[in-house]
């Protein structure tokens, strides 16, 4: 099981903000291939690939890294701090 | 070094004092401050979203990098996050140095950082709806300078 | 535009707080504050001579031209002179802009020419004796960038 | 008349921090020349050409500038503000 965390309007179109999957998926693109068939609001938040950014375990990664080991997956927009 | 990420607002002039007043041969502080620009009075409200643990820990590799590269004597990031009205400060940085090529780097360099590789999230709350900010390409190529 | 020439001490703190308080629709406040380092203790005093008159009309050229060459919503300017121990401010420069690019640059503009072209003199008074601070090359290099 | 100022170690060297003088100098550096000779402080003060600053009449410039319709000639080490 890992826990995939959303943000922003990930989380929106998605409707929530954390849930729980089982996945064989080997690395992030793979797991974000699963995530969007779940719902039109996946399908909708994982749209545009050029606009999403993903953390493993609380570092940013890029869409190739394998998920071998990681618990904590979160997918957002780029980010708006400062 | 002192990292702090909170709800609350913060007090910029006490915490630049107190920032100042701890500092050990320095000869320079630099502080920044941003501000919830009101947008002429479009703007109602900013909300900040942010990554719990994860910001604490991007924010302390940001500042973990900047000691190391400039001979700085201390630093400061203070963070909100929630709901915040126009004219109110989002966020600071401060950074003391023995001299002012150090500082200004240095909080230049946080800033850059903190825009673009801090997991927060700022939503405009006004008249017309709500909107997420988006990033600037701007800002991510100030990136590129580092 | 504020510029203040004075002996008396100032409140980093305060000036800080009355100035990001004053500024409409600015996004980002920047503030350097220059700090008597105390050289590990070697320094007893710092004394600051400056030329009245020439002093006040320097600085508020080097403000207008910071106002004309970036996009400021205000800018600080407080100089001191007279004798000042290890660790008091001896100035600051505050400049408020919509962006942070704009706050940073004009921030470090006003900072370069003050060092190199305001009538100001420092002399340190230590255990070894009284020394005129030399000109850096490092910081009349720094007026070429602008 | 015109009224020469000195600040520093300029003011140190020649031991006071204003003076009037009667001149027919034309240029600044005509000015140096004849007020070099005033004592030894004075040469002292000026010895070092590398390392002195003018303004007229509380502008910045430079050993080549004229001296007509000046009323204030300030003489110092380079600044060091900030």
């Amino acid at each position: 099981m890992i826990d995939i965390l959303y943000f922003a309007w990930l989380r929106e179109r998605i409707g929530t903000n954390r849930e729980q999957v089982e996945t064989q998926a080997a690395t992030v693109a793979d797991l974000v291939a699963e995530l969007e068939a779940r719902s039109e609001g996946h399908g909708l938040a994982f749209a545009d690939k050029t606009s999403l950014r993903v953390a493993l375990d609380q570092e940013l990664a890029d869409f190739a890294a394998p998920l071998s080991g990681v618990r904590e997956v979160a997918f957002f927009p780029p980010m708006t701090g400062g | 070094m002192r990292l702090v990420v909170q709800e609350a607002a913060f007090d910029l002039g006490a915490e630049a004092n107190a920032f100042a007043a701890a500092v050990q041969g320095a000869g320079a502080v630099v502080t920044f401050t941003g501000l919830v620009r009101d947008n002429g009075g479009a703007l109602d409200a900013m909300e900040i979203e942010h990554y719990p643990g994860m910001t604490e820990r991007a924010i302390g590799a940001i500042m973990d990098e900047a000691l190391g590269r400039w001979s700085l004597v201390d630093a400061l990031v203070i963070h909100r996050f929630g709901v915040l009205k126009g004219g109110e400060p989002i966020m600071m940085v401060a950074t003391a140095a023995p001299h002012r090529a150090d500082a200004f780097a240095a909080a230049e360099y946080l800033m850059d950082y903190l825009k673009s590789r801090a997991p927060f999230w700022k939503k405009e709350i006004g008249a017309g709806g709500e909107d997420w900010v988006k990033a600037k390409e701007a800002d991510e190529d100030a990136l590129k300078r580092w």
